[in-house]
């Protein structure tokens, strides 16, 4: 009945919480990114957006989500995996309101969704773009901390560049943080000197590491959770992007239907909530043969026929 | 009659201390107002939000406390050391080693009862914590290696040290085999969540441990032959060391007891508020503390209400960031502007020459009568 | 390979130390003057934006360079304000700055920027011919500008500090503040300018890690760098010889553990993370009987007629 | 030297401390050529009068004239612009400069920002030689003996161009030899038409240098006068307010059992030299035993390793039969050792604690004063207000901190603590320095009561009088080892002075 009350009002609150800001150039803002699309689609006076940036403890976003949660939102959206035990403790306080957090796979509660990017995928079709492309191959990765979905990512990577490429070499570093972009920068320096021509990384400190790359001229990028073209068209290839605005929309539909969570949202380059975006202005850099080569994969990866594994 | 002359100062004084306090926080908040210009939101809202919201719901009541919580423990800590003449700042560091370590216990022990397994987890917490810190005690009274230097270092090292323990041995084993791989343990048994004081909020019975364990500091300084030691090693290790002391010994003792503390600080977020053991599991208590200890005049019994304080300025900007919409960042800036207000005041309330002066304009004409007696102390 | 391998950590050492560096030489003479300033990763952070931001608005990176070490030398006179003036307890100021400066940073950057934009900022200058040469070449012509003026200031630090009559009074004022008063050296004032000069160069390093390092700026640039200096300051002993051998300590080991990442050597990476962190430690507590007096009124706000 | 200051007047001074009235309507004044010296109990205001004359106070109400003008001295910088120095009663030297750096410090105030030592060197020593005084200028401070940095201070205070003089207790630590010296340097300067403010509690002194006295009591000018015409006795009177006499041991000729046995003990010096070589010594219960001995010779050294923070390289120390060599402090006084330290402040007291808490400083854990590890507040307090009230220490409560205290009462604190105590040993190392005579008479009596119940009584002194009015034995300290023990009938000042000067074969 409580999903029937804001089908009256018909507007639709939505509260986001952030572990770094908006503008993150990355995973936060990618969600932010998703979120406004879909207002944008909806017209302001039909979904309302509240934003809590910066909330990267777990003890200060608890506070945040309750609040939102007593305030009448419709939708309180946790964005990021150190968030799941806080819903578990607060959805069962408020069973008419939505809650949904990622990555994760556990949607334990009727009221929970877990969103869960499979990286991997989009990371297998870059590692292929990245054996294509290198020259000396040797590829590098810049990245932050070893753990969730970076690990995701750059086995997927790997996996894509062994697979058109056996004899590139795939370097890692990490920096031991997600917000050093001044640390990435140097490890792509370090990268870069050691004969990588192609990088890629995860969270909000590659943006540090593409300046350097930028700087150093003949390097691409590839990005991850966001088009970071922006930053560096001349360098930026290709991203692996989340597309945030279906996330919520099927969020929203389930809601319509009276369903409020209990489920698990895989982001799949299947389900389209995953895409490899390629930089236009570098459109000349991917050659057909190598853009019929990634097409195959995908068409495998979706039909199933191609699993990455990330054991 | 002298007693009633004893009376009235003592009520001068405590409005002398509410005066400039609640001064030096205009002050403050007159700075912030112009940030809040340029920030482009609305000051007036934004204040009366960050004070006044968090009282009007039971949720913002129990928030407060939830933040003190942490911090009374962290403040405590540091209050320890700084009386033993140390300077702790690697409370950040000795949370996560004390949350990890007692993490451990409760994910080895999940069958025991509540009565064995929480005080389990809280003393394998303090040695965590106590460990981290005495590293950093033992280099300065046997190496004498500065402990600011340290305890620095000792952050950075405890922070790996935490991921590589999240992220490896003591992973929530689902997250590996369902390859989402987020840095975080499982759920602790039931036998080992604190109790909740009030249902649907947050508040956890941490707020009580840490009271008592305040009082039980404020006896082991003040009324213990330990304690005794601790401090006027603190104050003279020259003078404590021909009384016959081990001074060395005492700044290792600071520096266990501090880290034990901060430690302990990490056992109440993984026993109270999580349930388990994740990554940023400090909101940079290690540092608040600093300042909650200071604030608290590095006393147990002044610790209480100032880690309650720096609780509602946490709640309640928070609170506000979110109903005027302005950057996160400016409540951080907010933040540092009233402790500099606040510390700067402090001058009026300890130096005797200001204190009068600060009496004068309150109406109090103590000086002048003294004066014309030709008083001598 | 083990000759390519070196030159590797060095060069990938040196642009990691210059921040480093400035902002611990500036601490150093703080802290000679008596005042103990926690608060340099805050102006850091501010300066670091101010740079970024001058730039990002005028398009000259001297301006910017010089726009970041002004708002340092206004962030120490704050300092002073309210740990000089006000004798307020130094350690909890430095903490105070040290929030304003972060807050007030991602504040003004995201009313002002919005999001993260790269700037044109400061290259690294190849001299030509010299830079061709093997080995030194690369390391010692082909570097960032203000990586030079970092290293030339350490002997010109040496040299105030030692060699004027200004460092004397900032070493007389630090040690015995009393004894300076009595013969007429204000005090106050050689605090207030040794802050001043901390926050300047606080500033540079700031300035340096956005204009000339990173080009751009993002919240919480500095990421702790200040706190690293700030303990390097004790490292070296209160020496600008001594702070140098740290930082290059540090950040040569910093380059290391990301060379042997990058080089795939397989071990945890924490382990290589922490090993800068670790190494500054055990020299220090191996050099132990080395000990030599700080500067002893360290932290003491010093008062004429106030009796403690 | 320019032209000089033909008169001094501090017209109607007063001076207010929050709680304290530290001067109340003081005038003095002083001519060219004159040697004014100012005398009064500890407290009495003698250290604030000088140092609002410096700049370093400013007075409440009063005004200073120079020459019939009146001056604003705001700061020590216009103090030395009017040529005022002033030597302080505690060094302000900084110790890790040398002293030449320390001189430079005042010197280069206005001129350029290049440190040009060379100058300054040539003008110290120009100083130096005039006045005879030979300091070394690559010396560190810390490096010093006390009477040194006092040379240092003067040698510094002149080159700086004064020739107004402040000096605050110079005396305190030196021997006499030194204050020997000291006093006809002075002499010579004032006839050199410098003008001298001097501060001393030894009234001997007083009354050979001075040729004027101004008596200061708790804060007024009680008498005013040429010196001439005072005796010390009258003197003492003035400013204490009441008759004083500096108590003699009583003749005695039975002492006890030998209680503390020093045998040939070596030890080093803070700077790792020997301070003690092989030093030799016996102490008897029921006897006052002087160390005399010019400061520096192994003093510190022997307090230190009697009570166990210095550590004994050769030899050993028996404590009523009991080897304590390398003991830890706390052994040592359980077994029965009572210490009044020289630096009374920061060694034998914990200046921030209140008297309270000091006074139990070495008692705390008695079973009296505590069960397991928590004290006994009931019993503590009112073993404090006991011993507050038998000692007349003077404070407003017993929770005020000692360093408020004046320094006389501070003394008496240790003093209480330690003799109630009922140690075997006693060791007191300059019990009365920069204490008035007043309080002198009082710790003097103290200790020869201690001495009266039995305890072994080791005064470690530099003052002959103090020495020869009470030891019943004097040994004379000399780099390190006992150079004779004399009895103390047969000890008089010249033999003591050669002795300590480390000449043993006399005629
Ligand atoms: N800065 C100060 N703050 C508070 N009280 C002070 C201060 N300086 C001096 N007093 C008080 O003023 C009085 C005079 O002190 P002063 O030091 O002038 O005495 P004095 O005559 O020099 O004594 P002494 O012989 O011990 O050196 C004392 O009661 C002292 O406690
Ligand atoms: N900012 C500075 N940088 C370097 N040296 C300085 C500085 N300020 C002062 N000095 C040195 O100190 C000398 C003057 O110091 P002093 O404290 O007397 O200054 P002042 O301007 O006369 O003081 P005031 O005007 O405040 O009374 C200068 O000649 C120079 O040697
Ligand atoms: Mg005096
Ligand atoms: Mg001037």
């Amino acid at each position: 009945n409580g999903s029937k009350e804001k089908a009256e009002s018909g507007v639709i609150k939505i509260a986001l919480v952030i572990p770094s800001t908006i503008d993150d150039m990355a995973w936060s803002e990618a969600m932010y990114n998703g979120i406004l699309a879909v207002q944008k689609k909806m017209g302001k006076d039909k979904l309302k957006l509240d934003v809590s940036e910066r909330l990267w403890n777990a003890v200060d976003a608890g506070s945040a989500i309750r609040q939102y949660a007593s305030e009448g939102y419709n939708i309180v959206i946790a964005h990021g995996a150190q968030y799941q035990s806080l819903l578990n403790d607060i959805a069962p306080d408020f069973p008419k309101t939505t809650f949904a957090y990622g990555t994760g796979y556990a949607a334990d509660q009727p009221n929970i969704f877990a969103y869960d990017p499979f990286a991997q995928q989009g990371a297998y079709l870059l590692g292929m773009i990245a054996g294509l492309k290198t020259k000396t191959n040797i590829i590098g990765i810049v990245g932050p901390v070893e753990s969730g979905d970076a690990i995701k990512y750059n086995k997927g990577f790997e996996l894509g560049v062994k697979a058109v490429n056996p004899k590139a070499k795939v370097r890692i570093a990490y920096t031991g943080s997600f917000g050093d972009l001044v640390a990435a920068g140097e490890i792509a320096k370090s990268q870069i000197a050691a004969g990588a021509d192609i990088l890629t990384g995860t969270a909000q400190q590659s943006v540090g590491a593409i300046r350097v790359a930028e700087g150093a001229g003949n390097v691409f990028w590839l990005s991850s959770d966001m088009d970071q073209s922006s930053l560096a068209p001349k360098t930026v290839l290709a991203a692996q992007a989340y597309n945030f605005s279906k996330v919520i929309e099927e969020m929203i539909d389930s809601r319509s239907k009276g369903v409020l969570g209990g489920k698990h949202i895989p982001l799949t380059l299947k389900n389209g909530m995953e895409e490899i975006v390629y930089n236009p202005q570098l459109a000349s850099e991917i050659t057909p043969d190598m853009k019929a080569k990634i097409d195959a994969a995908e068409k495998k990866i979706n039909d199933g026929t191609l699993k990455i594994s990330v054991e | 009659m002298k007693n009633n002359e004893e009376k009235k100062k003592q009520k001068q004084e405590r409005l002398l201390n509410l005066f400039i306090v609640v001064a030096a926080l205009l002050v403050a908040l007159f700075i912030g107002a112009l940030l809040f210009i340029i920030a482009k939101g609305n000051p007036f809202k934004a204040y009366s939000v960050m004070f006044t919201r968090p009282f009007t719901s039971l949720f913002g009541i129990t928030e407060i406390l939830v933040r003190a919580a942490p911090l009374m423990l962290v403040g405590l800590g540091i209050a320890i050391a700084f009386r033993s003449g140390i300077l702790n700042i690697g409370g950040e560091g000795q949370i996560l080693i004390g949350a990890i370590a007692g993490a451990a216990v409760a994910l080895a022990f999940p069958g025991l009862p509540k009565i064995i397994l929480l005080p389990m987890i809280f003393m394998a917490s303090f040695l965590g914590g106590a460990l981290w810190g005495g590293i950093a005690g033992w280099m300065r009274s046997y190496l004498n290696v500065n402990e600011i230097l340290s305890t620095v270092m000792l952050n950075y090292i405890a922070m790996q040290v935490y991921m590589f323990l999240l992220r490896g041995p003591l992973i929530d084993p689902k997250e590996v085999s369902y390859g989402t791989g987020v840095p975080q343990t499982a759920v602790f048994s039931k036998s080992a969540w604190l109790a909740k004081l009030i249902p649907g909020t947050r508040l956890h019975s941490g707020i009580i441990i840490a009271i008592v364990l305040a009082v039980a500091v404020y006896i082991l300084l003040w009324k213990t032959t330990i304690g005794y030691r601790m401090r006027a090693v603190g104050i003279e290790p020259k003078a404590a060391r021909t009384a016959g002391m081990n001074v060395q010994w005492y700044l290792l003792l600071a520096m266990l007891l501090s880290g034990g503390f901060a430690g302990m600080a990490g056992a109440v977020e993984i026993t109270g508020v999580h349930h388990r053991a994740l990554e940023s599991i400090s909101a940079g208590y290690g540092f608040s503390g600093i300042v909650v200890a200071l604030f608290g005049g590095l006393h147990p019994l002044g610790i209480i209400p100032s880690s309650i304080v720096f609780g509602l300025l946490i709640v309640g900007s928070d609170m506000m960031q979110r109903a005027v919409n302005v950057p996160a960042s400016i409540i951080l800036s907010i933040q540092g502007l009233i402790i500099l207000a606040i510390v700067s005041a402090q001058i009026f309330l300890v130096n005797p020459k200001y204190k009068e002066k600060m009496l004068w304009i309150l109406g109090f004409n103590a000086r002048l009568k003294n004066r014309n007696k030709g008083e001598r102390r | 390979m083990i000759v390519q391998f070196l030159v590797g950590i060095i060069i990938g050492g040196i642009p990691l130390s210059v921040s480093l560096l400035l902002a611990g030489l500036g601490e150093m003479f703080t802290q000679r003057s008596g005042v103990f300033n926690l608060g340099v990763e805050g102006i850091m952070m501010l300066s670091a934006f101010i740079g970024f931001f001058t730039v990002y608005t005028i398009g000259s990176p001297i301006l910017g360079i010089i726009a970041a070490m002004a708002v340092g030398a206004l962030m120490g006179l704050l300092m002073g304000l309210v740990s000089i003036t006000f004798k307020a307890e130094q350690g909890i100021t430095g903490i105070g700055l040290f929030m304003f400066g972060w807050g007030l940073s991602g504040t003004l950057f995201r009313v002002y920027v919005g999001g993260v934009t790269t700037i044109k900022g400061i290259d690294g200058i190849n001299i030509p011919v010299l830079s061709k040469l093997p080995v030194i070449g690369p390391i010692l012509f082909n570097q960032n500008p203000l990586v030079y003026v970092a290293y030339i200031l350490v002997p010109v630090a040496s040299w105030l500090l030692f060699k004027t009559s200004w460092g004397l009074k900032v070493r007389a004022v630090g040690t015995t503040p009393a004894a300076a008063d009595t013969v007429g050296i204000n005090v106050v004032k050689i605090r207030y300018q040794s802050l001043v000069i901390g926050g300047i160069m606080a500033g540079l390093a700031g300035a340096y890690l956005s204009i000339c390092q990173a080009h751009l700026f993002a919240d919480n640039i500095t990421a702790g760098r200040g706190f690293i200096a700030v303990a390097l300051v004790y490292f070296g002993r209160w020496k600008p010889s001594g702070i140098m051998g740290g930082a290059l300590l540090f950040s040569m080991a910093h380059s290391f553990q990301r060379l042997i990442q990058v080089y795939g050597i397989n071990f945890p990476y924490e382990i290589a993370v922490i090993i800068p962190y670790v190494l500054v430690i055990v020299v220090l507590a191996l050099t132990w009987k080395s000990q030599s007096l700080g500067p002893l009124a360290l932290g003491k706000p010093y008062d004429r007629e106030f009796r403690g | 030297m320019a032209e000089r200051i033909q008169q001094l007047e501090m017209k109607h001074i007063s001076k207010r401390f929050p709680g304290v009235l530290a001067l109340d309507d003081v005038s003095i004044t002083l001519k060219n050529g004159e040697i004014l010296a100012l005398l009064g109990e500890n407290g009495a205001g003698k250290t604030t009068l000088m140092n609002i004359l410096y700049g370093l106070y400013h007075q409440d109400e009063g005004t200073v004239l120079i020459d019939n003008e009146v001056i604003h001295v705001k700061s020590p910088k216009d103090a030395l612009l009017h040529k005022i120095g002033m030597v302080h009663q505690h060094f302000m030297l900084v110790p890790n400069l040398t002293v030449l750096e320390n001189i430079a410090l005042g010197y280069f105030q206005n001129t350029r920002f290049k440190l040009d030592l060379g100058l300054v060197r040539k003008k110290m020593m120009d100083i130096s030689v005039r006045y005879d005084m030979a300091v070394n200028p690559d010396a560190y401070i810390w490096q010093l003996s006390v009477g040194e940095q006092q040379r240092v201070e003067l040698v510094k205070t002149l080159t700086l161009g004064a020739n107004l003089l402040i000096l605050d207790e110079p005396t305190a630590a030196l021997t006499p030899q030194q204050t020997d010296e000291l006093i006809d340097l002075l002499k010579e300067m004032a006839k050199d038409n410098n003008s001298i403010i001097f501060i001393s509690h030894k009234l001997n002194e007083v009354k050979t240098v001075s040729s004027k006295i101004a008596v200061l009591r708790n804060g007024k000018l009680v008498h005013e006068g040429p010196t001439g015409s005072y005796s010390v006795t009258e003197l003492a009177e003035q400013m204490a307010g009441r008759q004083i006499n500096l108590p003699k041991s009583p003749e005695k000729s039975k002492f006890g059992d030998v209680m503390l046995d020093i045998k040939k003990v070596w030890a080093h010096n803070d700077q790792g030299a020997w301070g003690l070589q092989g030093l030799d010594l016996q102490l008897k219960a029921g006897e006052i035993l002087g160390i005399a001995g010019v400061s520096g010779n192994g003093q510190k050294e022997l307090a230190d390793v009697i009570n166990g923070v210095r550590k004994v390289e050769k030899g050993d120390i028996l404590l009523d039969n009991w080897n304590i060599t390398n003991h830890s402090a706390q052994k040592i006084i359980d077994q029965g050792l009572g210490y009044i330290p020289e630096d009374r402040l920061h060694e034998g007291t914990l200046p921030a604690f209140s008297v309270r808490e000091n006074l139990i400083l070495k008692d705390y854990t008695t079973s009296q004063m505590s069960s397991s590890i928590f004290l006994k507040k009931k019993v503590i307090d009112s073993f404090a207000e006991d011993l507050i009230e038998t000692f007349n220490i003077k404070c407003p409560d017993m929770y005020t901190s000692c360093a408020s205290l004046s320094g006389g009462n501070i003394q008496k604190v240790i003093l209480a603590r330690e003799i109630t105590r009922k140690p075997k040993v006693l060791i007191a190392a300059y019990p009365i320095r920069g204490l008035d005579i007043g309080a002198a008479e009082y710790v003097h009596q103290r200790l020869i009561e201690a001495r009266g119940a039995g305890m072994a009584v080791l005064l470690i002194s530099e003052e002959l009088e103090e020495i020869l009015d009470l030891c019943d034995r004097i040994a004379v300290i000399y780099e390190g080892k006992i150079l004779k023990v004399l009895s103390g009938s047969e000890a008089d000042n010249r033999k003591l002075g050669l002795l300590m000067a480390g000449v043993t074969d006399e005629e």
